[in-house]
């Protein structure tokens, strides 16, 4: 996300004045109510049908209910305290985490607005970045899925959302730590993307594999229905990485365009290294190498040129291809749904790349304070391990937490007959 | 009377439907059924999850025919399922016992 | 909807000046465009994706037949006189019924604007509020799903438009009797969901119920659909309510708060119900609350903050749980997709309640002119139960009228075929 | 698209002075936005899952693979000369292509404009025009489905779009020899119509029929996945064709208007044939109409009034309904998705009818310089004609050209076979 | 032990196997097949292109039995799956000569 | 020949198939079928609409064997297809009076 709009903010101080009264710009509300709109759309049902596409027919709906829920209820923690803690005043803490003066959305009305926004209203703010919220969460069902219980899943998510996601999103966008030492994170590399990605890998370890992995085959069971969310979350992202710019300007425009072009050049990298090395290009590669673009580019979308964002894409689509190759069938990890590999590692590396093509030299635009290309790298390179690093101890703690009070997975029947029929008492299709 | 099973292409199913119609066979049952035998199946690649599918799709037609339409039927069937490639598939004869017709209580040829 | 932005309509006669010269405003424009392709998005293919996916594989084209046809047929009569009779000039008969004065659109050009919404062209105003024409008969659809013959469903829907939805608009938003009452329904809990709803009791009843039921299992024959159109509701539901600010503006992000609260909330109810009831939350029934959240939420959602979406949200979800349970299971009623105890129920339930939670006291904005609570809920309560009976009745009569000229079932052949291949000579899948 | 927002471009000179330094307006860049969003939507998934629904199943997922690829190497010769080609300045040669000047998009920053549309950032027109470069060659898809190899269509469609569609839009939109004669092509009859519609017939003869064409039926595997790629179009065009009024003003209310209202009638029409020639509509018939009128608008959906549109609207429902039973039934070419009776029928009719309705007499908007009616409608005759002529030329000369280098067709076994598994070793449904 | 095959319109499927239950036989094994008879099937209409469907969808149940229940278990069938209709289908009767319960071993009539 | 006809659990598909190859057995027909029997099934629920659905997936698997193989195929399935719960299946035993391999016209043992 850009940070301070209105003003730059430099840690809490700042903080402390909102809301202030101030007149909206009608168009910058108008982009950033449709970026909100095109966020959740990136979930509900575009994130969902991905995924559910991905399983075996008798757990599509286990996948469906599991990314329908999290946005249920991540929301409602959202205005009863994740809004607070993530973007409020925290007081002296405020380097670490925001505060309880806004829990239930304490002082807003329609007029008021965020102080380091303030072209927006600030509800508009609040939803942007409630949408950011949801899709977090949800995209870390990608490892456990067909063999979480739903109850577990529930406590972990509600639990990772307040624990892991809200505190890192305080300190990359609501004033912290990594705000204030000039991190650059324009759109969620970090704070979305490892924080979800490690905290994957964690989970399908913690977990263990599904019944049969890896000697049984798993494929997908409609990939179209993959195909129709891949391309829900292609358009979405708009919303994600140029909404990110809270203007509708020039800035958003730059953002959309090496958003698209790293998707593009995710998608033909990924299709480039199956035809070399398995002899045929696949639908699920250019799908996995367009997230991967997508996932990549994130943190550095708003500050780089099409060049830069057409490198990182390709090289998104390499590494992720190469990565996805390592975790699942060297390491023999299932994560199921392979989202360590592309949007741990993806973010990772489209973190520490914003340090490099986010440099007026190379078609980007250079940290506001004239910081050394060097020192950048360090700092990016500094808030990616930090968000592995928590992402990965608090996810571990929760996993265990949890599995004191119930059971994380379903029983060895539940996982062979099905989560749709042992957990919901559904089946998807009925043709 | 006999009953006649064959496992063929699904897509010779039209031509062995025409086939039989020609030599007096006028009803028939269909499955979709898979198949495992000699002729190869296909590879699936899932991001770098290659696994071999070696059930094919097959056709399964079922009919009861009399007795003195059974070698003609037979000859119909291989002539139209024949490709001349593997897995054109097989033709099995069982004995029927009895057959009757739902609808009018008919039994034996008459309810073919 | 907001009633008069550029200045209060109170009643016939500031509507006679109108269409006026004046700017409108770039940033609202934008966001009604996006508003309206939002609303649209809601019905094609929201709307007849969650409707396809509940009925039996055999008529899963004859549903998103009628959802298309609809969408058609309602735009061609929108713009010939719909229009008009619903926000033209009525003259004397005003609070009851608009014009003719604005038939196929005269006077529209690219400059209009509409007097109560200056800020955005004309063309602008009357497409958004066509796509709300649309999607209201097609809610009705999930009543008669699986039984009605097309032309009787064709013939029944125009009459519905012109007899039903347009004179209700035009009470409520077209400066009728109840706008001039200041009934509150900011996006159409009684426009739209309370004459929907009340429609489809009617019409179950009056073409009885689908062959088979209660005794024979009607499970949905593709939920995954059907939750690829609940998020699609969700997020077109952003233009629908945030859009009724007409404006994009504070007011426009409150409403789209309360809007995406509620929803969450009825989710969250829904499910919860579900688990204490049958020991087992289900997908179905998680899409199901978003809907009774959003349907109910709607007449409320500019008017309430928050806390008062959470409240109406958890509802929601539950009082629509019981009343589905009761109508259908109790009355064993055959209102095929469950439209009256959801929208029927939701949308009377929140138009009330938007009296109570639209009170500056429980966190959202009173009436202008500082009408008591009790007053305003009195006007809710007209308002609501007006609706209810104007459209129970017209739609009967409609219904008798229609039958008289044409059977309104297909027959029990045609029942036990399927009405894919009896009406439309086509197959939905070919696998 | 509207021709010269800030002045008139008539022709090469003044466009050799951008990027200028502009203030863009924040409410039409961001429906500009909004709108470069919608048109990706059409493709992806819209158009993706419109085309994937009519093949059979065997080769649903060869045809996504088509839709994304497409959207993947387009956005990348976009980037690196397409965009370039298409609007930056071709010195001497200007009138027929644009040059090299812009190659990388180099000069491009967050602040630039484009001379012609100074009312928005240059990122976001050149990303708004992206998206039409992608759909056009997608498009072209539907003839050669279910039959052509992957390497061969890839190839096909870089060439294809190098040396059709950017010359082509170059003429139009780009300041070329049709711009500076006054045609008219709002939002892409005849670039992106006629363009593909009549490579699609030409595509369709040079491959030939389908094995068993016309003897096997050939049934879509899947329609509700087509109806759900329908209502995207629908949706997506709104972006489309008011997104070309490159402004959130009332000439783009207009110009959505238009849009809806002659996709409402292009749908009625196609089924009123329907019911009269087979007894009974169809639901791939009113997505057909749909798609007709849509394409028979967009060239004049910004110079019509709404009475105009519902006529152009009948028209293409009912012309393009006989033109597809003419070039399958009788002519019995293979043109596989009916991809030239329907976007190159309609696109040519729309480019002339635009010379008829968008005349003040019929409740257009008449040319700016007074030219006659009959004068403009040679015009559009002659710009229409030299799109058809150039396209079917060079496509054909294209076609040859690959098919020197690579062949065009699968072989007859992986064409029983399945495109799915013989190419890309994956199989689109595990139910 | 005889093996029962009778193929059915689908929508009489629940009946045929509440009349079975009634007389004894609690096991049956059902597939979804399509059937080509003197029943006229539909025809179907894409973009104008119209053609005929012949195959119209049955249920294929199959039910062993011990040799005193085979003619109830048919008049059950008969009884449930009439309708009076052309296409009410077929009962076929064959020898069976074994029969085996996998879980238990078991042979013969004590493993239906 | 015999043709033989087993319904089993469809997660042991896989095992069957290889049992059964590893006796020598390199032919086989599989059909998805729904059994009912024993084995309860599951309840569904949809808007409280709650109902029993008593059809459980099964795999059928037909593999026609000279008469020596009989036996040994026979233990083969019943090994692989075993998991000791209800539900695990039968195996049916149908005399074959004639196969043929459609490819060449072979008849007999050498068809299979
Ligand atoms: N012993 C068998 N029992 C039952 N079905 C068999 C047997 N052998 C082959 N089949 C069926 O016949 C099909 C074709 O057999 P295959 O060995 O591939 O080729 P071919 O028929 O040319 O010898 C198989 O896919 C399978 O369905
Ligand atoms: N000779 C046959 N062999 C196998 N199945 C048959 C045969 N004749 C009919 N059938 C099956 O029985 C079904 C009903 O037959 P049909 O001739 O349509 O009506 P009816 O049973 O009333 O005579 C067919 O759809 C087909 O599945
Ligand atoms: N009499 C029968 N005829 C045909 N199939 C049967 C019969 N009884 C059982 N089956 C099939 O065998 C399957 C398993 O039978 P079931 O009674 O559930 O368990 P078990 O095999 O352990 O006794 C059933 O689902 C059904 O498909």
């Amino acid at each position: 996300m850009r940070i301070g709009f209105g003003h730059a903010v430099t840690g809490a101080g700042v903080l402390l004045a909102w809301p202030v009264a101030a007149a909206a710009d009608s168009g910058d509300t108008a982009w950033m109510l449709t970026a909100t709109a095109l966020v959740l759309f990136m979930t509900l049902p575009g994130l969902a049908l991905f995924y559910a596409g991905l399983v075996r027919a008798r757990n599509v709906l286990s996948v469906l209910m599991q990314c329908f829920t999290i946005a249920s209820v991540v929301s409602i923690f959202w205005v009863l305290v994740g809004y607070s803690l993530a973007f409020g005043d925290g007081g002296a803490g405020h380097a670490v985490i925001g505060g309880f003066g806004r829990v239930l959305l304490a002082g807003l009305d329609a007029g008021a607005v965020h102080a380091a926004y303030p072209n927006i209203p600030e509800s508009v703010f609040l939803m942007f970045q409630m949408t950011f919220a949801i899709i977090t969460p949800a995209l870390v069902v990608g490892a456990f899925a067909e063999r979480m219980r739903f109850g577990a899943m529930l406590l972990f998510s509600v639990l990772w959302l307040l624990l892991v996601y809200i505190p890192v999103a305080h300190w990359v966008w609501g004033g912290g730590w990594l705000a204030s030492l000039g991190f650059r994170d324009f759109a969620g590399g970090a704070v979305v993307h490892i924080n979800a990605g490690i905290a994957a890998l964690v989970a399908a370890l913690v977990l263990g594999s599904r019944r049969g992995f890896p000697m049984q085959p798993m494929p997908p069971h409609n990939l179209p229905t993959t195909v129709a969310g891949a391309g829900m979350l292609w358009v979405g992202w708009f919303g994600f990485n140029a909404g990110s710019a809270v203007a509708a300007d020039g800035a958003a425009g730059m953002a959309m365009l090496a958003t698209h072009t790293a998707a593009a050049a995710g998608c033909f990298a990924w299709i480039c290294q199956e035809w070399l090395k398995f002899g045929k290009p696949s639908v699920l590669g250019i799908v996995t190498g367009m997230v991967a673009g997508l996932g990549t580019i994130t943190p550095a979308s708003g500050y780089v040129g099409p060049g830069g964002a057409l490198a990182i894409g390709l090289l998104a689509g390499t590494v992720c291809f190469w990565a996805t190759q390592y975790v699942k069938r060297r390491l023999q990890i299932d994560d199921s749904l392979d989202v360590f590999p592309v949007h741990g590692v993806g973010g990772f590396m489209g973190t520490v790349l914003t340090g490099v093509f986010g440099a007026a030299a190379l078609g980007g635009i250079d940290p506001a304070d004239g910081r050394l290309l060097i020192v950048q790298l360090g700092i990016q390179f500094l808030g990616a391990t930090a968000t592995l690093a928590w992402s990965a101890g608090v996810t571990f703690i929760i996993l265990k937490l949890v599995a004191a009070l119930t059971p994380l997975r379903v029983t060895a029947e539940e996982e062979t007959e099905g989560l749709d029929i042992a957990l919901h008492e559904e089946r998807g299709y009925n043709l | 009377m006999k009953l006649i099973t064959a496992i063929i292409k699904p897509f010779r199913l039209d031509d062995v439907r025409n086939a039989l119609a020609e030599v007096g066979v006028n009803g028939m049952t269909v499955t979709e059924v898979k198949g495992f035998g000699r002729q190869r199946g296909h590879t699936e690649l899932y991001r770098g999850a290659e696994y071999v599918v070696d059930f094919l799709p097959k056709a399964k037609v079922e009919v009861a025919v009399a007795d003195d339409l059974v070698e003609r039927a037979i000859e119909a069937i291989t002539a139209a399922a024949r490709t001349g490639k593997v897995g054109d598939g097989k033709i099995f004869v069982i004995d029927l016992e009895q057959a009757l017709r739902i609808r009018t209580g008919e039994a034996g040829d008459s309810a073919l």
